[in-house]
């Protein structure tokens, strides 16, 4: 079992589909503790995305997932712009080469992307954000002992930590001025890494 | 939602085409990637000037671009900072061999698109210093939150280190210089109302019919709290308290003063809440030597102000009272 | 009603201080009667400028105050043209001898008051001549009204003949250059909301959620009719159309295009709405040599805006580009 | 039967109370087809009358009215504050020298205070203004054949005045740009005006 670049492709128009699908979920999220702008801009990110892949000469899924990458990363802005553009980009560089990615390859580069998302934002567990959803996904993942378990594991990790994050106080990104306010509310960008996740389990598992 | 526009999505292309048609003689705008620039930029042997942030906050930063003022700025989608392509062209535009300026609002978002922009434009042999505003005192943890917002001030470096780098000054200069304004200046928002994004189509938050929100950003996020509404001079009160004993200010203290709108409150009341902090200002022995009143940075049609208070040296006076010609601030040209 | 405001019969008197406060350097404020005025008025030899309205247009009249456009405004109370006693000393404050031109939007209240202003000033001994503005292509059977309504033809009479004067002209000279722009100017406005007058409490006009208000002044009385809310270029149109034809403006005429901001719109928005008439413009054949693009006169927190158009020839454009320094514009000084 | 100085007194107080209790209603009037200051408008100039009046020395009926006359000219500003003015000067000027006014005076002087808010207002019957209250009232005081009967019939004739405009299209002041759509509103002037007979007859009428 392993995971070949059309599945990649076809993972990214999942992923553009859910977000295209909860735009207003994320925008009523961001409107309760940020400036509710997170579904457009993902929305306009992952349009952007489809428009650059349908046009290259793609290698690989890594070769697919720097793509997003650099669309993201120009088209994006704000928080979500860097973040998942660095994400994108850490996976990708971290496949690149490989024409087929096992369950190791990709917990390696999920771990890569992680890595890279917090050294660009600096939060940390608890911190009510992306990172929520990520951290216990990349560990089902690493912690997985095939791909499709793993998929689904961390699917299901992500939702987890996302709607874990409605309790906490946010410590980063625009929600933190608010506080204790901030609390009760769940977090966008977590919310859009569910969806990451959760259109890998359908596209990527068998 | 009613507004003006043509499209959520065509609402900043469509307005870069009415700041081409009205500023042509002043600006040049870009269209892909998005930023305004001035007719004559690179100004030989200047310090280039570059900003940008989200848009609805007209006439931040595109209105400020001109002599004296800013060598370009990169507008993002409305609320959205922009993207580190927007700040590498921009930067290139601009660099006229003496280094160039990013004055970044702190922000997650325009920290982390401005940083990237850093990293990828290495190796473009432009030396780049970057001058950090978060003034707002609303944020109180700092440590636990992404640090304090730069909203009011950011006008004010903008204004003060174009002066500067008209002046010839150096980057190091002109990069200190605005450092200084930032780390004299505090302020402070509230709201009588949320806006609208396009995007969004709803209200950034609900406030009953009695209600203000104090505390509040330049994005309609909410504010730290709400209370019921009060008179102009309680509410100005209740915002230059928390500035003027933040830095703090003291008796004899020279400032300017800038009392902004955020975009849908009427002149007069702003000239109303001024009467106050005029008053405010004087009772605390503070001499407001230059000030500014109307919307300069705003959150779409938001109602509400902000107050800043930004302690003043010579240098900065100067610079303030330098000429400067761009579409919303013009004076000494 | 939510306003930064002390009390709603305080609004005006509040609001001076606060102007004086802050514009102190370049005017003067009387309380009783209540009018502002140039610091250094009566200016020996030239032909004095006085215009006058209700509050809540601001910046007009008041930010229009200085070197290069009016002399003194007399501000009446929120929607409430000015008193005769207003008009007779704010004349006088003003006269260096070369006599006096009141500049009135023509509404009934306004002319009324201007007019036993006149009277009751006879024997004063200062030569007044008077520049009706009436550029409100809304009003249509203005035989069966009080005319036309004075609109945004008003802040560039006032811009203009400001110029005219300050270059020595005489009092015929500004009142007949005056009454040219006013003849070769039209306007037209729109609302999306309704405004609240401290006075009232309570939205002068109920909207859908959907609808939009056309042909409205700036006093928040209703419109000609209203209709569903359309993209900015179908608005734009519906405005342009009644003004080019009125003139009518032809093919090859240079324009001085003015979008104006009701108060409580976004600039962004009024940008699009640019962008949206430079088009329109170009397809007619229509030159715009000059443009004006914000919130100059309003009607308090609406939001919505208003087109002028003037079709310009040399003198306009001369008075228009000479320098001006005023709260509001202030360009050449 | 004559009206004395006090009584003129009494009756610019009655009308001063009586702006003061309509004053929303004036507002809600000229809200629908004006710019919504009416009742403020009249309400600041009565309140301004009042204080004039308390601190002057008068020496008859047509002293205090003119005394209301200026208080109104540099208070009130708009349309009213003219027409009211020039209403109230003119009165005063024909009473002026007469310790007592009988009815032919009476009427008389409103002949003179209407002949001045035409000149200066040009507004004619049915043209949705304070005329439309003003003449049919000032009519039935000229035939009338005493003094009580006139203020009451005048009363009487403001109040239908008043009411007759609801149904007319505005040709004057502010309405008048609505065109049809200033149609089934009641002039918020005539209902000012009649708020003015009707505290003279309840003040001067024995
Ligand atoms: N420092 C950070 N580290 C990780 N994620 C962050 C950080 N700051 C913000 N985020 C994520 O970004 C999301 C907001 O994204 P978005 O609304 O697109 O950007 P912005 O806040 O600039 O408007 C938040 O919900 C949060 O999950
Ligand atoms: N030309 C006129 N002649 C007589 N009465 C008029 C005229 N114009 C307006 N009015 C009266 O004035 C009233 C409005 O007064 P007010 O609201 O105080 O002034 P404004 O219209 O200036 O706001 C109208 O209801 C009408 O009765
Ligand atoms: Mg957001
Ligand atoms: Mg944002
Ligand atoms: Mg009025
Ligand atoms: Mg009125």
């Amino acid at each position: 079992m392993a995971i070949t670049r059309d599945e990649t492709l076809d993972w990214m128009r999942r992923f553009a589909g859910e977000v295209a699908e909860h735009r207003q979920e994320l925008v009523a999220l961001d409107t309760a503790i940020g400036d509710g702008d997170h579904g457009t801009n993902m929305n306009r990110g992952m349009t952007k995305a489809l428009e650059k892949l349908e046009g290259a000469e793609l290698a690989d899924s890594g070769a697919a997932l720097k793509t997003v990458a650099m669309a993201l990363v120009s088209s994006v802005g704000g928080a979500a712009g860097p973040l998942y553009g660095t994400l994108f980009l850490q996976i990708g560089n971290a496949l690149a080469g490989h024409s087929e990615v096992d369950l190791a390859a990709f917990a390696g580069a999920w771990r890569k992307g992680l890595e890279g998302v917090q050294a660009r934002g600096k939060a940390q567990a608890g911190d009510k954000t992306m990172v929520d959803a990520l951290i216990p996904a990349v560990e089902a993942l690493e912690s997985a002992s095939d791909l499709n378990a793993g998929l689904r594991a961390a699917a299901q990790a992500a939702e987890e930590g996302m709607k874990a994050t409605t309790p906490l106080i946010a410590r980063k990104g625009r929600a933190s001025y608010l506080g204790e306010r901030s609390k009760d509310h769940q977090d966008p960008g977590a919310t859009s890494t569910y969806y990451l996740f959760k259109s890998a389990a359908e596209a990527l598992a068998g | 939602m009613k507004k003006l526009i043509n499209a959520p999505d065509a609402v900043l292309h469509d307005a870069l085409h009415g700041v081409e048609a009205a500023h042509g003689d002043r600006v040049r705008v870009s269209y892909d990637p998005a930023f305004v620039v001035r007719r004559d930029a690179p100004v030989q042997g200047k310090v280039g000037l570059v900003s940008g942030g989200g848009s609805g906050h007209e006439p931040m930063h595109g209105g400020f671009v001109g002599v004296g003022m800013l060598d370009a700025a990169c507008p993002g989608e409305v609320f959205t900072s922009p993207t580190p392509d927007q700040m590498i062209e921009a930067t290139k535009a601009v660099d006229g061999g003496a280094g160039v300026v990013h004055i970044v609002k702190n922000y997650t978002g325009d920290v982390m698109n401005f940083d990237m922009a850093a990293e990828m434009g290495r190796g473009e042999d432009i030396e780049v210093e970057t001058v950090l505003t978060n003034d707002d005192v609303a944020v109180e943890d700092s440590l636990y939150t992404a640090g304090r917002r730069g909203v009011g001030v950011t006008v004010l470096v903008e204004k003060i280190c174009g002066g500067a780098a008209e002046d010839g000054r150096s980057l190091q200069e002109v990069a200190e210089l605005g450092r200084r304004v930032n780390a004299n200046g505090r302020s402070m928002g509230m709201a009588l109302t949320p806006c609208i994004t396009p995007g969004s189509g709803n209200p950034s938050f609900e406030l009953g019919d009695d209600e203000v929100e104090i505390g509040i950003g330049i994005h309609g996020e909410p504010g730290r709290y709400r209370e019921k509404i009060a008179p102009a001079s309680q509410i100005s009160e209740r915002l230059m308290t928390p500035i003027v004993e933040d830095l703090p200010f003291s008796n004899g203290d020279r400032v300017l003063a800038f009392v902004n709108g955020m975009g849908g409150t009427p002149l007069i009341e702003l000239y109303v809440v001024y009467a106050e902090v005029a008053k405010i200002a004087r009772e605390r022995g503070l001499t407001i030597e230059r000030n500014l009143v109307g919307n300069y940075i705003t959150s779409l049609e938001m109602q509400g102000c902000s107050i800043t208070l930004v302690k003043l040296d010579d240098e900065m006076v100067r610079y303030w009272d330098a000429p400067v010609n761009t579409p919303a601030l013009r004076w000494g040209v």
